[in-house]
């Protein structure tokens, strides 16, 4: 038992450390710590340079030019990643599409979109969820029809993140309907140029453009285009669902939203003195830092499980829970601790033209608090994470 | 003992529920009489009671309105204790808008102690979160006279008044208002009468909570109905059901607190606050878990700002955030129960 | 809206307060007090006090001999017993089989049944629940068979509370298993002398002896004990489970129980201070205490409703569910403020040459804790009760 | 950054769960080295360090073990703090049984100010929830010498001593010290070897707690597998599945809570104190959660003393009014975050 990092993991921390620092943009460090979102120039910057240092490919395998880190190292990233407001990698093309393409994608795939996907030439969005669908993935029912070389597709897909900056869409659809609903699925890439496709925002609850409606009409997509096998598209797509999801706990991102919700309560007043010093709220305060405290170290436990060989499968739907609740809770007492000024409710998409007239750092806590709401419903909402550790962990 | 409300405030009630649902403006309430509900007799209306407020606000509430007649209530019920009877009748009629600016910045939840300070019939200092604000044609203004709480009268538009507005969480506008030797008339009055107004408000807030919370709760109750997932509406899995049945009862025992309160609110100050901050305390938890499991139980169209709940759900955490939050009035509550 | 008593029921509030006065025996009083069970004599005593008074009777239809008590009347009796730490009616005779017979009965058991739960001449006890039945009531398995002028009686009764006092006991017996669950029920009442009744005793969490197995082996019954139509045995059971249950919430015994442990908190010492003025605990007695007053009025809310005409229904169970909850978060509380002294474990029943070392008050805290974790579960628990609310308030 | 147990502290929890399921006796987990896995070398024994204690007492929780090795790791560390090692050897061998006698009526959970005083080598006062101590061969007292806190043997049987012995909520039995001029030896040592062995001694309760737990968890699964209601076995009900599953997510932090302590129990006091308070808080919370659940989902059958939850979900509340409450430990954490 040691809990402490290796000398490689600690020199290994050092390195990204030393990355962070002259790397990451002061302007986008500063959205990051109170909450603003990035737009498009900040995310490319980032990937740009992530991928000079060879950090972008750090987890891929050392075959296709990756790092191949150990689930540490990409802990590690994460949480210097967290600690110093870096921007995260927009995940849809290396995080997602990637790891599908280099475990089932033709040779031809293979070479041809992995450097686009780092290079940036390309950036990908998901197709996954259907309106109807929600925690049921597998009703989806977009429909591809094949068609000679092509397959025309129809149908519409939403919770899109991030798609009205995409050129590609990896996408779910249906290419069997008489088979049971989990097989009869394929797993498609398509050119967002594409005629007959769509792109409709959605906006959200604190005002911002972030996902997407993606509508498919008559849409011709060449064969060349399908992943692997047709039919076993739920298969690829499980794979990443039950594969690399150490980092879903959020641990980093809760480290900084704790040590932002303390100067926050050290310089606001409650009755003349900081609100840190009232009981009340110190009690929220030390109930979620014990909480998270306990986390870190169950989030640590998994991914060292995970190196020594162990498949974080339901593991990481109790990280998934626990670590929804402690970030809305570090996001609800934001909130709290702002006070009146969580009133005014500036939205950068919707009001870019207004300031909010209070401290910086309340300028998005109300924005922030109803945004991450979201994180205990999408990628499998805690209900379906519940229901996943009933069979696998409780066996009820 | 009786828990039915009366003929006339069912029938308010019933009134302002159908015209809120028609749409209603600023005039069409003030000839229904619902601004006229909030005042006694002799402040020149026909209620001005606890319950003619808990009625009026839990239907404001169940609509979701925006118009600020809680201002009205608050800031002409500070004309009425200063006898400004014109000014009141005005406001009952609909033709004079106008709110309170009490709170100042770094003061959190607490009156005071204020800084904004009258000098020769001006006023000078910052006011925060005040409410429609940018809509209004008479600011009651709160500042020292003389090292004492005096309230003033202050028009927005005057040279001196600098208004910066914002959409609010709760909908409608708040504003920061600053004043730079601005024109006021004082109208006497001081601490006591805000603290008795503000009390008022609070119970207003809740039973518009309270509205806002029945609102939610039918939401999700159809959706719960209708919406399927692996062939069976989701309101048939028994996890949500047990939620939903603790939503349920906690809007209940939220709806008695409110009840609680209408009948305190014209208590001396000490038992009134000690009511008022039970209330608000347990408004604000069970706002907070009903907003909460509204979105969740809905799933990722509650994020939308398309779909009715989102500003829903806003309203329910911004309650929180005015006239003192939950933890505030926890604290409240505990002093005043000592 | 008047929150307010009526003068006749402030009159009555009155009556009923002297009366406690006068006949609260003060050691049953101070037992109840720090949470010690009470003794068959302590009960028989109140028992005929209160039947000397005709406040036994209270809630009895007037053609009974009884008050016609309203169910404000009812409140406030409850009310005052709890204020005034008298004992509770022991239930199954006055409160539940009577009203059954008043409804069902025929007037021979009526005339001779009546007048003896009044004189205290019988003790009734229930045997409704059975061990592999639960929540699962109407899937009880004992069995009456008819032979000639008997019904022969074979199976097992538990959770039978106080039955080691009872001379009768009114039972819901299986006398048709042709038919569906809830149809194919009799209820009967049998004289606890009869040859092949055994009753065992149940110890309790807490030490306590409070409840018993009846078991009935080959227990001739006279058919006149049956009470109305056999098989109709369901009906009349839930007759009392759909009525007059406005006492649930216990809002009496919370009253009660907040003022014991204010008095505790304000004693107990914290850092050297009274543990009242700790924010800690200062805010879990006044969250539970906010509670208790929303609760309070949700109590009088159904019990107004009820007189005029409402059935509290599924209202009821409301009142059951967060009752429960703050009854036993009182109970929590309780055995929290006594700190160490909650370690000290006597059983009245097991231990009963030992006394607790510490203050009186401390006697019994961690005993009532334990034991009442059963408020949560007899009597329909609270998942029974949140089904029936998803039915019947929110039609789900 | 590793997570397994080393090879030997695997092989004695497996002995040990093996031997406590047979039904072990204080001679037999002396013989398996259970009480020399307290110590260190340098203290005679072969283990005392933060994960040899973890290891041994989350198996003695599993198994609801009601024996005072927790007693003899408190007691027998300070008579180690104080150069007893003669005593120690005792203690390891199983030969001397040994518990401690610090806590005071009126304290609460404080280990001062302190009242029992020394005085020619006997001590007066009186000492409060003395676990085991009916019987023990030897108890270490902390008593006033000088106004300074000093550690002393007493022979529980010598005259002057009353012992005044109850059954625990926890199991075995606690008792009230009374000393009326008890003859004491001094042994030295004095509040910071007392502070240094309650933190050990808290981690040895907090690693109890998750055996305890586990325990509790699997004997509701077990029942929720097999007790049906309403045709189906009751762990089909998605209402408590998912309550389940959050018992399981709480259990899983709590573990690492312990991972945390264990780690840092040799840290210097302001850290090994906060470490502390953060794991006995959350085990605090958890074990309740997980007591009243595992109650409340067996139903009836859990609230008699014939059926093996009974003890367990004593133990687990019992847990909690040892060594500082939930709420003792928040306000500590809070302290030392500062």
């Amino acid at each position: 038992m040691d809990l402490n990092y290796t000398a490689e993991e600690r020199a290994f921390q050092q390195e990204v450390r030393a990355f962070m620092k002259a790397n990451v943009a002061p302007e986008a460090a500063a959205k990051i710590a109170v909450g603003t979102h990035l737009d498009k120039a900040d995310m490319d910057l980032w990937h740009s340079r992530l991928n000079a240092q060879g950090y972008l490919a750090g987890p891929w395998p050392k075959e296709f030019g990756g790092g191949a880190w150990s689930a540490v190292q990409k802990h590690i990233f994460e949480e210097e990643t967290a600690y110093h407001n870096a921007p995260r990698i927009v995940p849809f093309g290396v995080g997602m599409l990637a790891p599908v393409l280099q475990a089932f994608g033709s040779k031809e795939q293979q070479d041809y979109y992995l450097p686009r996907i780092l290079s940036g030439e390309d950036w990908w969005c998901q197709g996954y969820s259907e309106p109807g669908a929600g925690s049921d993935l597998a009703s989806l029912k977009t429909r591809a029809v094949r068609d000679g070389d092509h397959y025309i597709v129809n149908g519409q897909k939403t919770w899109t993140t991030l798609g009205q900056y995409a050129n590609k869409i990896f996408c779910l659809v249906r290419t069997d309907t008489s088979v049971k609903q989990q097989q009869g699925i394929s797993f498609l890439l398509i050119d967002m140029d594409t005629p007959g496709i769509e792109v409709r925002p959605i906006i959200l609850i604190d005002g911002v453009h972030e996902v997407n409606e993606v509508w498919f009409t008559d849409v011709r997509v060449p064969v060349e285009n399908l992943v692997g096998e047709e039919n076993k598209g739920w298969t690829y797509a499980k794979y990443l669902l039950t594969h690399e999801r150490t980092g879903i706990a959020g641990v980093g991102f809760c480290n900084a939203g704790l040590d932002a919700l303390k100067r926050v309560a050290k310089t606001e007043m409650h009755h003349g003195r900081p609100l840190i010093e009232n009981p009340h709220f110190a009690a929220r305060l030390a109930r979620i830092e014990i909480d998270l405290m306990a986390m870190a170290t169950t989030n640590l436990r998994v991914v060292a499980g995970a190196d020594e060989g162990a498949a974080p499968g339901a593991e990481s739907s109790m990280l998934k829970v626990k670590g929804s609740i402690i970030r809305q809770q570090i996001n609800d007492l934001a909130r709290r601790a702002v006070g009146p000024w969580a009133v005014p409710f500036v939205s950068e998409d919707l009001d870019s033209n207004l300031y909010h007239p209070g401290p910086d750092y309340a300028a998005k806590a109300s924005n922030t608090y109803m945004n991450n709401r979201k994180i205990s419903i999408y990628g499998g909402s805690n209900e379906v994470q519940r229901g996943i550790i009933t069979k696998a962990i409780l066996g009820l | 003992m009786d828990f039915n409300h009366t003929e006339e405030r069912r029938m308010l009630a019933d009134s302002l529920r159908r015209t809120l649902e028609r749409g209603a403006d600023w005039a069409a309430l003030a000839e229904l009489g619902v601004l006229g509900a909030l005042f006694t007799e002799d402040e020149g209306g026909f209620g001005g009671a606890g319950f003619d407020l808990a009625v009026v606000f839990e239907e404001l509430g169940r609509a979701g309105c925006e118009l600020p007649v809680l201002e009205a209530g608050l800031a002409g019920g500070l004309l009425a204790d200063c006898g400004k009877s014109d000014l009141v009748e005005q406001v009952i009629a609909g033709e004079l808008r106008v709110t309170a600016a009490y709170l100042e910045p770094g003061l959190r939840y607490d009156l005071g102690p204020i800084t904004t300070t009258a000098n020769n019939n001006t006023l000078t200092g910052r006011k925060t979160v005040v409410t429609a604000a940018e809509d209004s044609d008479l600011l009651v203004v709160s500042a020292l006279l003389d090292g004492e709480v005096t309230l003033f009268s202050v028009d927005p538009k005057a040279k001196g008044v600098t208004l910066h507005t914002t959409p609010s969480l709760a909908g409608g506008s708040t504003s920061e208002v600053t004043l730079d030797a601005a024109p006021a008339t004082p109208l006497g009055g001081g601490q006591a009468q805000l603290e008795a107004r503000i009390a008022m408000a609070t119970l207003a807030l809740c039973a518009d909570t309270i509205g806002t919370m029945d609102t939610a709760k039918d939401m999700t109750l159809d959706y719960l109905r209708t919406r399927t997932q692996f062939g069976v509406p989701i309101g048939k899995f028994q996890a949500l059901q047990h939620r939903m049945a603790d939503v349920a009862i906690e809007i209940e025992m939220a709806r008695s607190a409110v009840i609680n309160l209408a009948g305190a609110i014209n208590a001396e100050p000490k038992e009134r606050d000690r009511q008022t901050s039970a209330a608000k305390n347990l408004i604000g938890r069970t706002a907070l878990l009903v907003a909460e499991e509204a979105i969740q139980m809905h799933g990722g169209i509650a994020m939308t700002e398309e779909y009715a709940l989102a500003p829903i759900a806003r309203r329910l955490i911004a309650a929180d955030h005015r006239f003192g939050d939950e933890d505030w009035h926890l604290e409240r509550f505990i002093r005043l129960s000592a």
